[in-house]
């Protein structure tokens, strides 16, 4: 088998093969690039591919594209008037989400090192968010996740290196509770419908503590987890007709929420019983035919039909929806709302300095920090000044005048829909979701 | 010995090669390197299943328990040698593919593959109902030590680079040597002409038994170092396009040669990297097209373009 | 000479076919026996039984007086009997010698090593040495694929014979091979046979092999054993002449009887 | 007792939209060997021109039952014309590989149509919910039920019949059996094999789509819709037996009416039901319901 010249040509070969991989890692695209202080790149990792990418992972990269053009040209409006961030031009380096885990932290290392991004914003996956955290922080690289939603990332933790401008999941589910305890006070049977994978549990546990700490005779007639992209609820729709509980809470996102609706619709599963939906709010304008009236809509925030009029929401609706025919869901609100955030850490860390501030200078500016975005304010005031805190806002869908819109919107103050720091949320649920002001 | 003796000087080589690369290379070269070495691993498993002529479209399943083992054991047992739980990720991988090889052993081609596939995502779907396991979003491996020394973060990535080196290095020595042997003849026999075996007195099923596992404990060992590079485990390691993934290597490969794997594991992470990078939307058209043309240029895989410049060598 | 090979009432039905019926044989140490007998007449069902491949219905196997009924082919294999088959059996993405190579050490070992080369320089020389005794041994470094007919079936012989068996069965030696090269084939075999000791079976449709190489012969009819004497005695047989030789292809003709029996899977 | 009723309606109902999925599956196995991974970007692309089909009937008001006809006859197409691109442009130029090796080739199309899909149609959401509504409900045991979903228990029956009848009763469907029982021998008949393949494949291609197309008011068709129905494809056939058409009725069968109990008595278990059903099937018959495995002839 072991010819004598065999050895040889295998070290030749291999000689070509390294050359050859040396050759395309040191002269591909975007290598390296020196430090450049006339510019401050950005990595931006969203879904570009699977189920993910039409709900979520492009209505964010349409928005980063608006929202970093739109700021390097300098016509946003005020605060945010100034050009580029701190006057460098902002590119963006953007990474398909897909692949899991560890295909996303081979990605990042790539972006931080190979690219030499000044920060990275993304993450939509609570998966990815969880993996990115500690290696954000060994690689000591400015990290903004703008959708993730597990609380687990600053309960578990606390990093210095990565920030979160979006919401925590619990606050949906905390918010939907009281939500539909205001507008059912003598509410007696709930059921669930989410997806079998982390974010379908950690909604529908914290959503049915929730209902059992504000109202424990509540009776949860049945929870069902269907795969994630199922896309086929017949069975469950029949089950949860059969237990006609009078609320049905899913926390579905994207196509699945989307096809729950038309069968829900279709078979009449929301007439006599109202349906939350924590993510509803992307679905309510393309879907407002089948939406049934009075259905509790969500969007992870005062973002989309709940954000309050400014200025900035004035303007990204109307550019957005200018340039994508469609108007801006959560996703793109919560994407400007890290960019932006990002902006005016930067500025306030160079304020009064030349060049680029350091990323420790940043970071610096960036706890605890209060700016305003599309959705109001915003305030880092969680996981040590890392986690962002916003007002929660739930409405029921109306149609009426075939025009699609919201009633009963009810706004919650952020402290009394988030835990106060140092307490996991979980915890703070079950210890019944006290030391908040709720009016 | 004699007979090995090229091989493992050019093993040596490039062991020794790898690990002045690491230290000179940016991290995230090593981290992809790190990565390919630990697949690599995975698919010498599936390549010694494709030399009998089976096809598990489930290692993800050990790569997975591979992982999952080094997490429990460091996250919630409290045990962080890197050794350690690299040992854990393999026994436990050799252990659940000695129950499951008793049933598997019995089958060929799809259904083999099918079979393998349906435990895989048994597994995924455990995990997936496992909330104290963080589910879908799994959970992280915080401390890894080296005989009570803990490397600090900034280190670590280099010091599990340097295991994966190593663990490369004696899979690749002994993996050779057992492709020479005569159980690993046996494999390509039980391929060729499973009644011929049973006539010459051997058990292809028993052949096949003792392959499975010596596969799923690569598997363990590859999903273990996994783990220990990304600092991650989630049940995405036992889903079916992971598995699939590890195929497509094992394709890329050939099974020729050991060395053609680690090739394989390399190029295909360089591939996909490039094609996240210069088609972020389309990056898996790229790879499907590399697929095809890999089977339809090298059907044998990466090796045969070595092969084949030898045996055209030896006819001048 | 001692019996080694002993059936008792052998039998085999598929559904309502019967392969076999009550067989009852005897064969002796170092004797070589020929089979004769119609395509269909239970020749190879016999050989199949023997060597644990189909389950026989009714009846028992004594091999050096120990019941072998139940066993598996690889037990069978490893106390002594071999066989050879109408379609080779061969690793045909291998080499020649390969195969030779792995059939002695799979033969051979209680253990198989996963260390240790295959191919060590004694494992090669022995197996060199088998081709030889073969004539094959200009084919060692071709792969199968590439190998005429004739040397296919000595290879498939030569495989059978790595582990030194006390009994050989051969499955039609000579079917697929060119009328001219049967006797030269033949020539082969019965001296490799001769010098390892083995008893030897063999079924054949040429009567001039059969003639010339066999000391007994058993003539097979429709799953039933008509005649079972010395060479001569069996072929002059007037039932044997009337159903077996009688509706044997003539010399010329066959060759081209070869068909394969191995089913696309 | 009610519960069961609405158990067996729901098994069934998902049982024939299981069906519609795998017959496809199943047919260009039988005859090519194939174990086609790119079925579900066929069911994909059904959906899709099912989907902008009816976004753009619906919104030209055109009668609303004429819609059936052209949803179905975009789907139908869109399944043709890329099971005829795949077949000649791919499939062609790997025939005689491995069967695993196979498998692996329409990977690595499903990755390419998955990425073509994503060029045609963008990522959002189609929706072709009109015609899903339009034929109104009926109730079952106090339980509504779209009449779509059971009129869809007949035209998979109907789908079934068709391809049953057309094996075993028609001459073509004959001579594809000969071709699936023995390839060469087939050839040698003077069976034109190449041909059989590319009608195969395309009727095969169709089937998906068709499958994705009368799925597609249901669901909002989004990427990645093709990848999940593959796995659920294959176990059915895998269950069934790889090749047989009677086996993927049963497989389908089997699984729906399995993953109807779980909803309703053990929702927990409703993700493992596929696999368990398949290991559980393998395990006591190895190559499936209706293949039995054969000895070797030597």
């Amino acid at each position: 088998m072991v010819k004598s010249n065999s050895f040889g040509r295998r070290v030749q070969f291999l000689a070509i093969f390294f050359s050859f991989v040396f050759l395309a890692v040191g002269s591909g695209p975007n290598s390296a690039q020196a430090a450049d202080d006339s510019k401050f790149t950005v990595g931006v990792v969203t879904f570009l591919s699977g189920g993910a990418a039409g709900p979520f992972g492009v209505p964010s990269k349409n928005a980063a594209d608006l929202v970093i053009e739109t700021l390097n040209e300098g016509k946003m409006p005020a605060p945010y008037d100034s050009k580029g961030i701190a006057g460098m031009t902002i590119e963006a380096e953007v990474v398909d989400e897909a692949g899991g885990g560890t295909k996303q932290v081979g990605e990042y290392r790539n972006l931080v090192q190979r690219k030499n991004v000044d920060a990275v914003i993304g993450y939509i996956s609570s998966g990815d968010c969880l993996a990115i955290a500690p290696v954000a922080e060994e690689m000591q690289a400015l990290t903004i996740f703008f959708d993730c939603g597990t609380p687990r990332i600053f309960e578990e933790n606390s990093y210095k290196y990565v920030f979160r401008t979006g919401l925590t999941a619990t606050i949906d589910s905390v918010a939907a509770a009281r939500y539909i305890l205001d507008q059912k006070p003598d509410l007696k049977t709930v059921a669930g419908i989410n997806q079998n994978y982390a974010w379908g549990h950690d909604s529908w546990n914290d959503f049915e503590a929730s209902i059992k700490v504000l109202k424990p005779d509540v009776e949860v007639v049945t929870e069902q987890f269907p795969k994630i992209y199922a896309g086929q609820y017949g069975a469950e729709i029949s089950a949860l007709m059969l237990k006609d509980p009078e609320v049905i809470h899913s926390s579905f996102w994207g196509g699945d929420m989307e096809g729950l609706v038309l069968q829900g619709s279709a078979r009449g599963l929301f007439e006599g019983r109202t349906g939350i939906l924590t993510t509803g709010e992307t679905a309510m304008f393309r879907l407002a035919s089948e939406m049934p009236e009075g259905t509790v809509l969500g969007a992870r925030g005062p973002f989309g039909v709940y954000a309050p009029s400014n200025d900035l929401n004035d303007w990204l609706r109307t550019e957005y929806t200018k340039r994508y025919d469609t108007p801006p869901t959560y996703p793109a609100y919560k994407m400007t709302q890290a960019i932006l955030g990002l902006k005016s850490a930067v500025e306030k860390a160079a304020k009064g300095k030349e060049g680029k501030p350091s990323t420790e200078e940043i970071i610096a500016a960036f706890e605890n920090l209060e700016f305003e975005a599309p959705s109001g304010t915003v305030r880092m005031s969680l996981g040590k000044g890392h986690q962002a805190i916003q007002e929660m806002v739930y409405g029921q869908f109306t149609n009426e005048g075939g025009k699609p819109g919201v009633k009963n919107v009810k706004r919650y103050p952020a402290e009394c829909v988030n835990p106060p720091d140092g307490i996991t949320s979980v915890e703070w649920i079950q210890k019944g979701l006290k030391q908040t002001e709720c009016k | 010995m004699e007979y090995f003796r090229r091989t493992n000087s050019f093993f040596a080589a490039a062991f020794v090669l790898l690990l002045a690369v690491g230290l000179m290379a940016p991290n995230w070269f090593s981290y992809l390197t790190t990565i390919s070495l630990a697949k690599a691993l995975v698919v010498i498993g599936l390549v010694i299943l494709l030399r009998a002529g089976l096809v598990s479209f489930g290692q993800g399943l050990y790569y997975c328990l591979g992982g999952y083992s080094v997490g429990i054991a460091g996250h919630y047992l409290q045990w962080t040698d890197g050794f350690l739980v690299l040992l854990i990720a393999m026994v436990v991988s050799g252990i659940v593919a000695a129950i499951l090889g008793l049933l598997l052993c019995r089958y060929r081609e799809i259904f083999f593959a099918m079979l393998t596939m349906a435990f895989s995502m048994i597994l995924y779907g455990i995990l997936v109902k496992s909330v104290g396991l963080g589910s879908t979003d799994g959970f992280n491996i915080h401390s890894v030590s080296f005989f009570g020394w803990e490397p600090g973060t900034d280190k670590l990535g280099l010091i599990v680079y340097f295991l994966a080196c190593l663990a490369a290095l004696i899979v690749a020595v002994l993996m050779h040597r057992y492709f020479h042997s005569p159980v690993g003849f046996a494999g390509e026999a039980i391929r060729e002409n499973e009644i011929r075996v049973e006539y010459l007195g051997v058990s292809p099923n028993r052949i096949i038994f003792s392959k499975y596992i010596l596969a799923a404990v690569l598997a363990g060992a590859g999903g273990g170092l996994t783990a220990l590079a990304s600092g991650h485990v989630d049940p995405e390691m036992a889903y079916w396009t992971t598995s699939g993934e590890f195929v497509f290597v094992a394709l890329l490969s050939g099974t020729a040669h050991v060395a053609a794997v680690f090739i394989a594991a390399f190029l295909f992470e360089i591939i996909r990297t490039y094609a996240f990078d210069l088609a972020p939307y389309n990056w898996q058209m790229i790879l499907g097209a590399t697929l095809l043309l890999i089977i339809f240029f090298l059907p044998k895989g990466l090796w045969s373009i070595f092969t084949i410049r030898r045996a055209g060598g030896g006819v001048k | 000479m001692s019996v080694i090979l002993k059936t008792k009432n052998l039998s085999k039905s598929f559904g309502a076919v019967t392969a076999a019926a009550n067989i009852n044989v005897e064969i002796h140490e170092r004797e070589i026996v020929g089979v004769i007998g119609a395509n269909g007449a239970g020749k190879t069902t016999f050989i199949n039984m023997v060597t644990g491949y189909l389950k026989p219905s009714a009846g028992e196997i004594d091999f050096r007086n120990r019941n072998i009924l139940g066993l598996s082919p690889r037990h069978i294999t490893k106390i002594g009997i071999s066989r050879s088959f109408q379609v080779p059996q061969l690793f045909s993405e291998l080499t020649a010698l390969e195969n030779i190579v792995i059939a002695h050490r799979l033969m051979k070992a209680n253990r198989l090593e996963v260390q240790a080369p295959l191919k060590t320089q004694s494992a090669v020389d022995a197996a060199r040495g088998s081709l030889a005794e073969f004539g094959i041994a200009d084919y060692a470094e071709a792969q199968v694929t590439a190998l005429p007919q004739g040397t296919r079936k000595l290879l498939d012989i030569a495989m059978a014979m790595a582990g030194s068996p006390d009994l050989l069965l051969l499955d039609e030696p000579t079917s697929g091979v060119a009328m001219e090269e049967k006797f030269p084939l033949m020539d082969t075999v019965m001296e490799a046979v001769k010098r390892s000791r083995a008893a030897c079976l063999f079924v054949e449709h040429d009567m001039e092999i059969v003639a010339r190489y066999t000391d007994r012969v058993l003539a097979f009819y429709d799953g039933h054993i008509i005649a079972d004497a010395p060479t001569e005695e069996a072929l002059s047989n007037k039932e044997v002449r009337e159903y077996v030789i009688g509706t044997e292809l003539h010399r010329e003709k066959e060759g081209k009887e070869e068909r394969t029996y191995v089913e696309s899977p | 007792m009610d519960t069961l009723l609405v158990i067996l309606v729901d098994g069934i109902v998902y049982s024939s939209w299981l069906f519609l999925v795998a017959a496809g599956l199943t047919l260009v196995y039988g005859v090519m060997k194939i174990l086609n991974m790119a079925h579900g970007s066929m069911y994909a692309i059904g959906a899709y021109s099912a989907a902008s089909f009816v976004g753009w009937y619906f919104s030209a008001d055109y009668v609303p039952w004429a819609s059936y006809f052209f949803f179905i006859g975009c789907a139908l197409a869109g399944g043709v014309i890329a099971g005829l691109l795949v077949e000649r442009g791919v499939l062609r130029l790997m025939y005689g590989s491995d069967e695993v090796v196979m498998i692996l080739v329409t990977y690595g199309v499903l990755l390419i149509l998955e990425d073509v899909t994503k060029l045609i149609w963008g990522v959002d959401a189609y929706f072709a919910y009109q015609p899903y509504g339009l034929l109104g409900r009926t109730k079952v045991m106090g339980i509504t039920f779209a009449n779509y979903d059971l009129y869809l228990i007949g035209v998979s029956v109907t789908v079934g019949a068709l391809m049953w009848y057309g094996l075993n009763r028609t001459r073509n469907g004959k001579m594809l059996r000969a071709v699936i029982h023995d390839r060469e021998i087939s050839m040698a008949m003077g069976i034109n094999v190449t041909r059989t393949f590319i009608i195969t494949f395309v009727l095969g291609s169709a089937l998906g789509a068709l499958a994705g197309g009368l799925t597609a008011p249901a669901l909002s068709v989004v990427p990645g819709i093709g990848i999940e129905i593959i796995i659920l494809a294959f176990a059915v056939v895998v269950i069934g037996g790889l090749g047989s058409v009677e086996g993927a009725a049963v497989g389908a069968i089997l699984v729906g009416i399995s993953r109807a109990i779980a909803v309703h008595t053990f929702p927990e278990i409703e993700l493992f039901v596929i696999y368990g059903v398949m290991a559980l099937v393998l395990s006591v018959r190895p190559r499936g319901l209706f293949v039995t495995a054969t000895a070797r002839k030597i």
